[in-house]
């Protein structure tokens, strides 16, 4: 295994990447995707330490987020779907409503 | 499942649409809310070259309409003249006739059944069918050279004098058919994902389909019992005992039930035929040169997809003024719209295939 | 630099084998693949009643060859508004995907090229999974609504059956306690028994599941040539559309080999365990030579000359596997000493032999459905996947768990766990029964009140 | 030195194709680049010994989950989608929020050098050889010292389904 730092960067430019995604798209499809992203760097440090401690925890953690990606990733696009067929759009700056 | 409709085109170059058939259907997702029949690919303006054209001149172009029941169509016309020569062919000719017709009809149904059964996803089906079509063709063969168009009858009786193993042959064919129409039962008949592609898909209620003129396998699939060889017997059929297969509901699995009885009940017909065909002359007094009477004359038989029908007009010349022939395959095309609504894009092409159209007789 | 060379030097030392193996499967599946589709089409002309390709060599055997020459020379076209990047990347990753779960397979105990992955089967099942990315993305990227609709069909049919699948391995897997592939098998020798036999129902769900996901017939929907004219495929040409042809044989082996490894025993032979019937090994060498014995016979009855070489070339090479598969087995009884030294060379070739003919049993099994029965219809393939395949295979799971603890309170083994697999295997076909039961009572509610909605245009 | 060559090829697929999934415009592009960033990640648990991870994260993450959003990238109408406007104008937060972000890991780093005993722990790895196998190790910490969470979590997962199921059922 590298030094543990390697890893820490690669997931730190992940996330800042996701981060970018989420902040700068208009695409509601594209921002969970960068979620998607974002959670998944988070899933490269937890593998990271817990390879480095010999410890399988960090790995059950990873499990469980990638198990709560999955969810998250149902509602969101289950919610992209019912709004696409009422507003014919995706984009998140004209979700401006609650309840349509 | 998107907010839009999908328009789809269906054909002409599409490999379940019998032909040139192009369909333009409207969905919604998966489910048909919509569809027109565009048609006309295969135009070749029939009626009109019957005004141009002797009686006898024009007797081989309506085997080019439906060409795989050329003999049918050839027989209806050859009807047709004689009615308006006020001529009758001979017993014998009219027995061969009957002959020749039932077996283009089992022909006709048994290249329904390969290619109905291969748009549902059956591939064996069609070889078995095409093994014994190939059997009925060869008969044509060896009676008039010709297996396709053949152009066997002649305006007041035959062209040809029957060659002399047709009976044997016919009977042999009768006898092997029986076990290979089981064959094709036990295939398809009690298969759960046949019944399930065809129970209740296409439904056409008897008023429906009278309404629209349907007629053949698909109107008496719906229920009424209506069949032109018992109504307004032609050729030899009030000498022969056959039934009528009538189905219930109208669907796609009880056209093809009705569809495979008439082809066992063709095959006892041509049984009952073979049995006793009468001595006699095979063609009536006609001239060399036809010139009928001026009038009109409507003439109508049970082609193997339904009525088809010639309404001749003369004016005494040796060309008709005027020939409109009712195609049974562009009729029953009518109903498709109706049939094919609420159901799935699959089930479009088993309601095509369950039709039965030739789109050389929807264009003619 | 010197560092870099000592490091690769060390690598190639390590992973040679691997490696070989790697490459010759690239190699030679395609081929293999042709091969298949010869046996195919011979077999469905057998079942139609006609001859099928007799013309490029005796008996067309020579056709793969042919056809591969054909399409690679096609004219490769891609639609005008296609997306050309995805259309290009698509069928290379359907056939990338397939090759690469190869990988996690063991043909023999000493064929395998990753060598003992903790994961086992679940990198077999995973991998070949991605390969709907090329289906679903290369239907995308054609730009045509039939492609479309074949690829949503394909993604939507393959999410649902991966359950069914995943589920029937998951009863399998109970047995052994271990993912991985080599161990399963040994766990299969050891017990004396085949998985097939003690979880029945897990392996009529996992192969009514591995049709769905090749997309063949009766599921082959995605494309389905008579409805969508070739699905996601339909604006493919030439080499890519051959890519996709490989990509779904490949997809065939691959689960025929799981299947294989999961319910039949693998690389054993029928009856491993059981000394007395060892004169088994004697088969498969002299049915070969059986085979080549009517290849010489029919060479007479060949028109030209090439084709009479042909045959006795081919007849040649069964003899020359004969004598592969006969060595192992007839030295040890000339020469007893040598039982030892041809020890691991049975295995492997032994093996080898009986894991190849298991798969091509599961295959011909799938060709033979293809020729005998109709299509589903989309909307029924979904229903049976969702509200029978998927709550069967959960319910055998848990009556095979049950099954299992009963087994181990009673110290069964072997043969005798089916005093405790048999009753849950029963049950879990009244539950399917019931199951049926209870969709049939829905149907005909449905259609009391469904058939004025058809006519509501 | 396998060990590099393995990290930083994957490392840098991973990242290439991140940025160039928040960057394309066609929302398929930016899934298949998703998806490359996945699979490279999945090399990376490959690399860090975590098999089982490896495996559910592509049969999961880009089987699954990655499946479902081309599946609905493809029902919500593209042709649409691609006329419009991308990019909201928000690059100053959110080169604001990378800086941001890029700079706490720095100090902590700065930091960790600086001060002996109050950073980063150095510590060498496990050797691979004496870790556990795999999947077992994982089965039994599961099932063992996390089962609760793991109840909860399906609990989580049968509500986000009932949630996608009402969600995306509504029809008007």
């Amino acid at each position: 295994m590298l030094p543990i730092e390697h890893y820490l960067f690669l997931s730190l430019a992940l996330f800042i990447i996701g981060v970018i995604g989420v902040v700068t798209r208009r695409n509601v499809i594209v921002v969970l995707m960068s979620i998607e992203l974002i959670l998944n760097a988070v899933n490269i440090n937890l593998a990271a330490f817990s390879r480095l401690y010999g410890d399988v925890a960090g790995q059950v953690f990873a499990l469980f987020i990638i198990a709560d990606a999955a969810a998250e990733a149902a509602v969101g696009l289950g919610i992209i779907i019912a709004f696409f067929r009422n507003r014919e759009t995706v984009l998140a700056d004209e979700m401006d409503l609650l309840k349509w | 499942m998107g907010a839009d409709e999908l328009v789809i085109n269906m054909g002409p170059q599409h490999p379940s649409t019998h032909g040139v058939l192009r369909v333009k259907l409207k969905l919604d997702g998966e489910r048909v809310i919509g569809s027109e029949c565009i048609i006309g690919y295969l135009h070749r303006g029939v009626e009109k070259i019957a005004e141009n054209r002797t009686y006898q001149q024009f007797a081989p172009y309506v085997d080019r309409m439906d060409y795989v029941a050329a003999v049918s169509s050839g027989l209806g016309y050859c009807e047709a003249v004689e009615k308006l020569l006020l001529v009758e062919a001979p017993l014998r000719a009219r027995v061969i006739r009957t002959i020749l017709t039932e077996l283009q009809r089992i022909a006709s149904h048994l290249l329904w059944l390969g290619t109905h059964a291969l748009d549902i996803g059956a591939l064996t089906p069609l070889f078995y069918c095409f093994r014994e079509r190939e059997e009925i063709l060869k008969i044509f063969e060896k009676y008039c050279g010709a297996r396709l168009t053949t152009h066997a009858f002649r305006i007041g009786g035959l062209q040809y004098e029957a060659y002399d193993t047709l009976e044997k042959d016919v009977e042999r064919f009768c006898k092997d058919f029986e076990s290979r129409i089981s064959e094709y039962e036990t295939l398809l008949t009690q298969n759960r994902i046949w019944i399930g592609r065809t129970k209740g898909v296409g439904i056409l209620t008897a008023e429906d389909a009278i309404a629209f003129g349907v007629t053949g396998p698909v109107l008496r699939a719906s229920g009424v019992k209506w069949d032109i060889r018992k109504a307004a017997p032609y050729a030899a059929y009030n000498q022969y005992k056959f039934e009528i297969p009538v189905g219930t509901t109208g669907d796609t699995y009880d056209r093809y039930l009705v569809r495979m009885e008439e082809m066992r009940q063709s095959r006892l017909i041509c049984l009952q035929a073979i049995e006793n065909i009468p001595s006699g002359p095979i063609l009536a007094k006609v001239g060399k040169v036809l010139k009928p009477p001026p009038g009109e004359v409507y003439h109508a038989i049970e082609a193997p997809k339904g009525e088809i029908g010639y309404y001749i007009v003369s004016d005494g010349t040796v060309m008709p003024y005027r020939v409109h022939i009712r195609p049974p395959s562009f009729i029953n095309l009518q109903a498709f719209d109706r049939m094919v609504r609420g159901h799935l894009v699959a089930d479009v092409v088993a309601i095509i295939g369950t039709i039965d159209i030739v789109l050389g007789e929807v264009d003619r | 630099m010197n560092a870099t060379l000592q490091a690769t030097l060390e690598f190639l030392k390590l992973y040679w084998a691997p490696l070989l193996c790697g490459v010759a499967v690239v190699a030679i599946l395609p081929l293999i693949v042709g091969y298949i589709v010869l046996v195919e089409r011979k077999i469905m002309a057998d079942m139609q009643a006609r001859l099928g390709p007799m013309r490029v060599g005796p008996h067309g055997l020579l056709q793969p060859i042919a056809d591969a020459v054909k399409l690679l020379i096609k004219e490769d076209i891609i639609p005008e508004h296609a997306d050309k990047l995805v259309f290009w990347l698509a069928p290379v990753l359907s056939v990338g995907a397939g090759l690469l779960s190869l990988a996690g397979l063991a043909i023999g105990p000493a064929f395998q090229i990753a060598q003992d992955i903790n994961i086992g089967i679940l990198f077999v099942v995973g991998i070949s999974a991605l390969g709907i990315f090329g289906i679903v993305l290369g239907g995308w990227a054609s730009n045509s609504h039939y492609s479309l609709m074949g690829a949503l069909r394909s993604s939507a049919q393959l999410v649902s059956y991966e359950t069914a699948a995943g589920m029937a391995l998951v009863s399998a897997l109970l047995f052994t306690g271990t993912l991985n592939v080599k161990s399963i098998v040994e766990a299969q020798s050891k017990e004396g028994i085949w998985f097939v036999l003690l979880a029945p129902v897990a392996f009529f769900t996992y192969l009514v599941a591995s049709i769905a996901e090749t997309n063949r017939a009766p599921f082959d929907l995605p494309e389905a040539e008579s409805e969508l004219v070739a699905g996601y495929m339909t604006e493919f040409s030439g080499f890519r559309w051959s890519l996709y042809f490989l990509a779904e044989y490949t997809n065939m082996i691959v689960v025929a080999s799981v299947a294989t490894t999961l319910f039949l025993g693998g690389w054993l032979r029928p009856f491993a365990g059981v000394s007395w019937l060892n004169f088994l090994d004697f088969v498969p060498p002299l049915v070969l030579i059986a085979i080549g014995a009517y290849c010489v016979l029919r060479v007479t009855k060949q028109p030209t000359r090439v084709q009479q070489l042909f045959m006795l070339a081919v007849a040649g090479l069964c003899f020359v596997v004969a004598l592969v598969l006969a060595a192992p087995v007839v030295l040890p009884v000339i020469k007893p000493s040598l039982r030892e030294a041809v020890a691991p060379f049975y295995a492997g070739i032994h093996g080898g032999f009986w894991f190849i003919f298991k798969v091509s049993l599961y295959i011909y099994f799938f060709m033979w459905l293809r020729f005998t029965i109709p299509r589903y219809r989309f909307d029924q393939l979904m229903r049976l996947g969702w509200h029978f395949l998927i709550p069967l295979s959960i319910i055998n799971v848990l009556l095979v768990g049950v099954a299992l603890i009963a087994g181990a309170y009673f110290q069964l083994h072997g043969w005798g766990l089916l005093l405790v697999t048999t009753p849950a295997a029963i049950l879990a076909l009244v539950a399917a029964f019931l199951i049926l039961a209870i969709e049939k009572q829905h149907d005909a509610r449905q259609e009391q009140t469904a058939p004025s909605d058809f006519y509501a245009g | 030195m396998l060990d590099k060559v393995l990290f930083y090829f994957f490392a840098g697929i991973a990242v290439a194709s991140a940025a160039l999934m928040v960057t394309r415009r066609n929302v398929v592009h930016s899934a298949i680049f998703l998806i490359t960033a996945l699979l490279a990640t999945a090399g990376i648990f490959l690399q860090l010994r975590a098999e089982f991870l490896f495996i559910v994260q592509i049969i999961l993450y880009v089987g699954g989950i990655m499946v479902l959003f081309v599946f609905v990238i493809m029902l919500v109408n593209l042709d649409v989608a691609l006329q419009q406007m991308q990019f909201a104008r928000q690059k100053w937060v959110a080169l604001i929020v990378a800086l941001a972000l890029a700079g706490q890991v720095g100090v902590m780093f700065w930091t960790s050098g600086k001060m002996p005993g109050q950073g980063l722990p150095v510590l060498t790895a496990v050797a691979a050889n004496r870790l556990p196998l795999n999947s077992e190790a994982v089965a039994k910490s599961l099932f063992d010292s996390y089962l609760l969470p793991f109840e909860i979590a399906s609990v989580l997962l049968l509500v986000a389904m009932i949630g996608a199921v009402v969600m995306a059922k509504k029809r008007a």
